[in-house]
């Protein structure tokens, strides 16, 4: 496992006002806290399907769509619940994904944070084919481009993710159109249990940037304000009709692939090592009270709100109808609005249809 | 029926109004990007050069590099960011240079364009346009009909024309089209057909298929480069056998139009399925499950098919005829269906 | 009819010598590796890790890192580079950590892949495996069926067991196979299914179906998952309708079994074709269009389909339950059928 | 267009003696030869399908390949027809093919030069699709250090094919494997129509060899021995146990991407300077005379015994019988051997057939 190479120390709060700060602050708590009780309902069965966290994470995720105003589109991974939170998904939104439940995003069609919103919040719902969505970025910030609009695109993709095709073929495509987008590397250290040294043989991923002719910054994933930076510089870099910027933030994924996964390939003392010595919220409390003189108790009183927002949010989420079968019908078409449903389903099956064929059956009448 | 025409002669001199079906193509193009500026094009060396068969020739001239713009090598891409472009309102048209890449953008289409408005709400107006289909001597890797592939894909709409004026109307329909349309070109037919296109806005809707030629012994069931073997048939089956033939020409594979389907099967009781992709796993099954499913009463004789043998279409004219489904198969296997 | 038996409890204790599917496509990669020194396995995480769903757990362990390869995420590199270790005499098994991926080396097998014997003599003896299907709340990335979408790929051979001893001859016979082979397992037969493996070298032929249960009134033509919805459906319908049900398990989609489906429908003259793919596009199309071939005068009713509605799978209990045929579903079509 | 970088003053003879100097050169010289009676064939009309040329880059496809030895594998594209030449691959099998010949190496299942050969003299059959031999040739390459032997591939890239996912893929499956490959981009300036600037922003296409973790090499593809000199480390290198390599051939592309092409493109007086100051086969010349005491008359009299050579060559293939069409249902798979031919094309089509079911139609017996 790789550990960061860039310095934090004494970095400056990139332009931060103190109510912004403890902003970040907040999005990183709200978070894990909301991980945590997504992992108390997947304990009791209440969550449909796996569960997939962003332990030690989260400074990653918030840091950077943090850098991004309301009308640029951000489109997220699955350790991006962060990002998703601070582009304006609601807590409510993502109970109701991993429930399964009817008035959810997707009225119970696709899994946990696989949704989107594009006409007021602007991030794009996922598919599960990693790095099918760079492509798909290239061309929401081709748009951009050629509407003349000032709006930009950022786009993650894991360690892992960087080995598919369509990453590539996304990233070299923006480039050579010069789209307003900014593709995020989240080196957590695995893809599942293999670990990045078998995913590629370059010494950093953000080595890849200079093949497609953008410049590549690579920085310590751990440290939101340094997450910030450095996404906010390559986001108006973007704006200002700079092209692409190829981001490499190194983190470390302290949880298994999905909640199932025993972690039984990760070295011992590894986890530990992170959990103690570099956790993204621990790091950013220390910094938030020495450095920018936060108290402990403006720190508890967010957590307590966070908490609060979060047991709402659960209560109406578990109080949320299920999913209505024939539902299932519904939007796979413009036009048609609805599939039919099959004929064994309905009425039809009771009978023989009433397929009489006037002259008789098996006689040529013609 | 609109009126066409089939032509040997690619340099023919086409009567005042005639245009082949690639003009055709170019003109419905040139007409959806005139009337909505939110159509553009995108794809391998479609902007000053026009694309290998120069269906987008002249328009980014006219349109400028904005609205035709040459990619990368990446069909990939292509299809993706067009799909991205079509979320925030535009309306993408991509060109895979030969059909058979869209095989790249395999992945893309069925996995992310398809389901887009089914699983996230976001509306994805694409069209994907390229030359298909084989009789040309391209040997397996350009003269595919990978339209079979894609119709087990709920999500998508597969247009296939076989006339000028549907080619036109067609490609209207498909940019205007609020779901992604897959839009195959028969490159056979790019320069050998012509038609008289209807004036002003002259638009095919998508999922209504037509009667290429009418007839009441037997039905042949067909689509593009085929429609026009199957019309050869059937004028010779008429002239040495005295027998009427119909030609229904699906254009839509998807939605597939039942309607006309039964209709013909009503009132013929005989059904051949004509295509040009293999036999095994072409569309031809998907037919014969519906006429099973819908009149099986009215059939007279098993539903059966002339297609390609289930081989890589080989390149050596010898080869590839012989694996090619050929007018005096369709009536060999009409006089089969007739007689039983 | 080998033996077999159907557990809802994932836990429950085996007898003795019953193993899962799971266990059986294991022990079919083990036994093969031990057998010919040129079987080695390649894909995500499937080495030490043992894979997404344990199929190669300790394979590594007993055959080194060199024979069970860890890659990147890169499906069509994994299919690529099976094709060019078989050019060189290497047999080797590729996984797909679910087989939704394949369509990201889409291409790589319906070009490459399938027609290297064809166009360049090029031995090509891969084996893709991979789980597939729903019923397991998957949603529509981890719950596919892309089967029919290889269907007309001349070059490719298709297998989908439904039982644990299936899976292991049919795992061994794939890898034995001089052809590529497209390798599904149901995940939700996974654990769900246990069997006895036949003593001694194993192996079921590609290409044969098999008579999951004898009938004279009606056929079941069905394969994978849906093969014990069918074999439930007809237990009841012969407790509750006295209905004598025959249940035909294809196991090999590609080639089809034509003597297999011709025999059961010329002993019960009605078919139901039953699949978990989408009803349009699925393989009950060419399975229909055969029966019309071979054996349509057999016929005293229609072919009929109980398939998957035509949506992308959504994920909700109530939404997969839905658009899924179930066991009543089949109950529900087969009285249709046997009372036409 | 970007011009070769790499200076060739005065570069030593590779450690190549003077017999293999002068065989370089019937390489060359062999390939435009037989590539122009191709054109004579194609105004002919006994060409089926397109003509590909490589007038230009004959020094890229000579002196790679010449690097490897037999037991070495070659994937060569459109563009290398020199390759396969120096591979083993005769004049008249390139004829054949190219005239559909039922003889020719695919029996006419494939075009041009698309065949191969994996039991004796080691290229392997491409397919159009680009891209796709890089994984190919990862796995065959693979094969190689899983069975301990010493042998070596090479596979071709356009600068238009790097922006395929399956390059990408394939390359770095490759260097994470540490297979003995040699990857040769040939940047001849345009993909089709499309100059390399359009297909990536990057400076420099070997630029992206870092991102795989490889080395990078560019050199000047014009120079028949730097070809050969580069290469040759390139081989050396993965034969002994270094994995990839990704080389840079700077080159042009004379003619267009097919015969048929306009080249409307090219900007003016762009094709007449390379072909006045750049022509490989010229500027080796030059050397072989200058540098290395070869006389013009040793010249003179290979051109003549390789004009020889392809006047014998298209005799034979032109005498050569057409395929035979139901040869074309045989192959496609090891078993069954042989595809059934259609049931309307035999004597099934003549009579209705006995499909009498014994009970009568329409009839249920059960
Ligand atoms: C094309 C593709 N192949 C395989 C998978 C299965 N898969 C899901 S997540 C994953 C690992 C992803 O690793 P990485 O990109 O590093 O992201 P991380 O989970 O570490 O955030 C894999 C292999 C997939 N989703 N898509
Ligand atoms: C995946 C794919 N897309 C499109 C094509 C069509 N095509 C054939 S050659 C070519 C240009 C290739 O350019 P380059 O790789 O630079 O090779 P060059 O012809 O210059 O040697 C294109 C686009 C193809 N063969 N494969
Ligand atoms: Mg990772
Ligand atoms: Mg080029």
């Amino acid at each position: 496992m790789t550990v960061p190479t860039t310095s934090n120390a004494m970095a400056p709060p990139a332009g931060l006002a103190r109510p912004q700060l403890l902003e970040l602050y907040r999005w990183m708590r709200l978070t894990r806290t909301l991980e945590e009780r997504l992992v108390a309902l997947y304990r009791q069965t209440k969550v449909t399907g796996g569960l997939f966290r962003s332990l030690g994470q989260e400074a990653c995720a918030v840091g950077s769509a943090y850098a991004l105003e309301r009308r640029d589109v951000l489109s997220p991974l699955i350790r991006n619940l962060g990002s998703m939170l601070v582009k304006g998904a609601e807590p409510i939104e993502i109970l109701r994904q991993y429930m399964a439940k009817g008035d959810s995003p997707t009225r119970g069609r696709e899994l946990n944070i696989h949704f989107g919103d594009v006409v007021d919040r602007n991030f794009v719902g996922q598919i599960s084919h990693l790095g099918d969505m760079v492509p798909v970025m290239a061309g929401v910030t081709l748009t951009f481009r050629m509407r003349g609009e000032d709006r930009v695109g950022l786009v993650y993709v894991g360690d892992g993710a960087t080995s598919t095709g369509a990453f590539h073929e996304g990233i070299n495509f923006a480039a050579v159109q010069r789209c307003p987008m900014v593709v995020v590397i989240e080196n957590n250290g695995y893809a599942y249990s293999t670990p990045t040294n078998r995913q590629t043989a370059a010494a950093r991923l953000v080595d890849k940037a200079i093949g497609y002719g953008v410049p590549g910054v690579r920085a310590d994933g751990n440290d939101v304000l340094e997450v910030y930076r450095v996404t906010k510089d390559a986001v108006e870099h973007a704006r200002t009709g700079g092209g692409v910027t190829l981001l490499e933030l190194m983190t470390y994924r302290r949880k298994g692939h999905a909640e199932h996964d025993s972690q039984s390939y990760v070295p011992p003392g590894e986890l530990e090592h992170w959990a103690a010595t570099n956790d993204p919220i621990d790091r950013y409390v220390t910094r938030l009270t020495a450095e920018f003189g936060v108290d402990a108790g403006e720190l508890t009183a967010i957590d307590d709100e966070v908490r609060a927002t979060v047991d709402a949010a659960t209560d109406v989420a578990e109080a949320s109808p299920p999913c209505d079968g024939p539902d299932a019908l519904r939007g796979v078409y413009a036009n048609p609005a609805e599939m039919p449903v099959l004929w064994y389903r309905g009425e039809a099956s009771r009978a023989v249809a009433a397929h009489e064929r006037p002259a008789g059956w098996g006689t040529h009448d013609g | 029926m609109p009126s066409r025409r089939m032509s040997d002669r690619p340099g023919g001199a086409p009567t005042m109004a005639e245009i082949t079906f690639l003009e055709a193509i170019r003109e419905g193009l040139a007409e959806e990007m005139e009337r909505d500026p939110n159509v553009f094009c995108l794809g391998e060396d479609i902007g000053a050069f026009g694309g290998a068969f120069k269906a987008t020739e002249g328009l980014q001239a006219r349109f400028g590099e904005q609205r035709v713009i040459d990619t990368p090598i990446s069909e990939a891409a292509i299809v993706g960011a067009a799909a991205g472009a079509a979320h925030y309102g535009m309306r993408p048209v991509c060109e895979m240079q030969f059909i058979d890449f869209v095989s790249c953008a395999y992945d893309m289409l069925t996995n992310y364009v398809a389901t887009a408005r089914y699983r996230a709400f976001l509306p994805c107006p694409i069209v994907v346009r390229g030359p298909s289909g084989g009789y040309v001597r391209g040997g397996p890797f350009h003269s595919q009909n990978p339209e079979a592939a894609f119709l087990h894909t709920p999500g998508l709409k597969i247009a296939y024309p076989a006339t000028a004026e549907d080619a036109k109307g067609m490609i209207k329909a498909a940019i205007r089209d609020d779901d992604p349309v897959l839009f195959f070109e028969h490159k056979y037919l790019y320069r050998r057909i012509k038609g008289t296109m209807p004036p002003g806005d002259h638009i095919v809707p998508l999922g209504i298929a037509r009667v290429a030629r009418e007839g009441k012994d037997l039905s042949i069931i067909t689509y593009a480069a085929t429609v026009w073997k199957a019309l050869e048939a059937a004028d010779q089956l008429e002239r040495e056998d005295g027998l009427s033939v119909e030609v229904l020409d699906l254009r839509s594979l998807l939605p597939l139009d039942d309607e006309a389907i039964v209709a013909t099967v009503k009132k013929t009781n005989r059904v051949l399925v004509v295509h040009e992709d293999t036999v095994t796993g072409g569309i031809g099954g998907e037919i014969t499950a519906r006429i099973n499913e819908l009149c099986f009463e009215w059939l007279d004789a098993p539903v059966r098919r002339v297609a390609a043998h289930d081989v890589p279409l080989p390149y050596a004219p010898p080869l590839e005829d012989f694996v090619l489904p050929q007018a005096s198969d369709i009536v060999r296997a009409s006089r089969w269906l007739a007689a039983y």
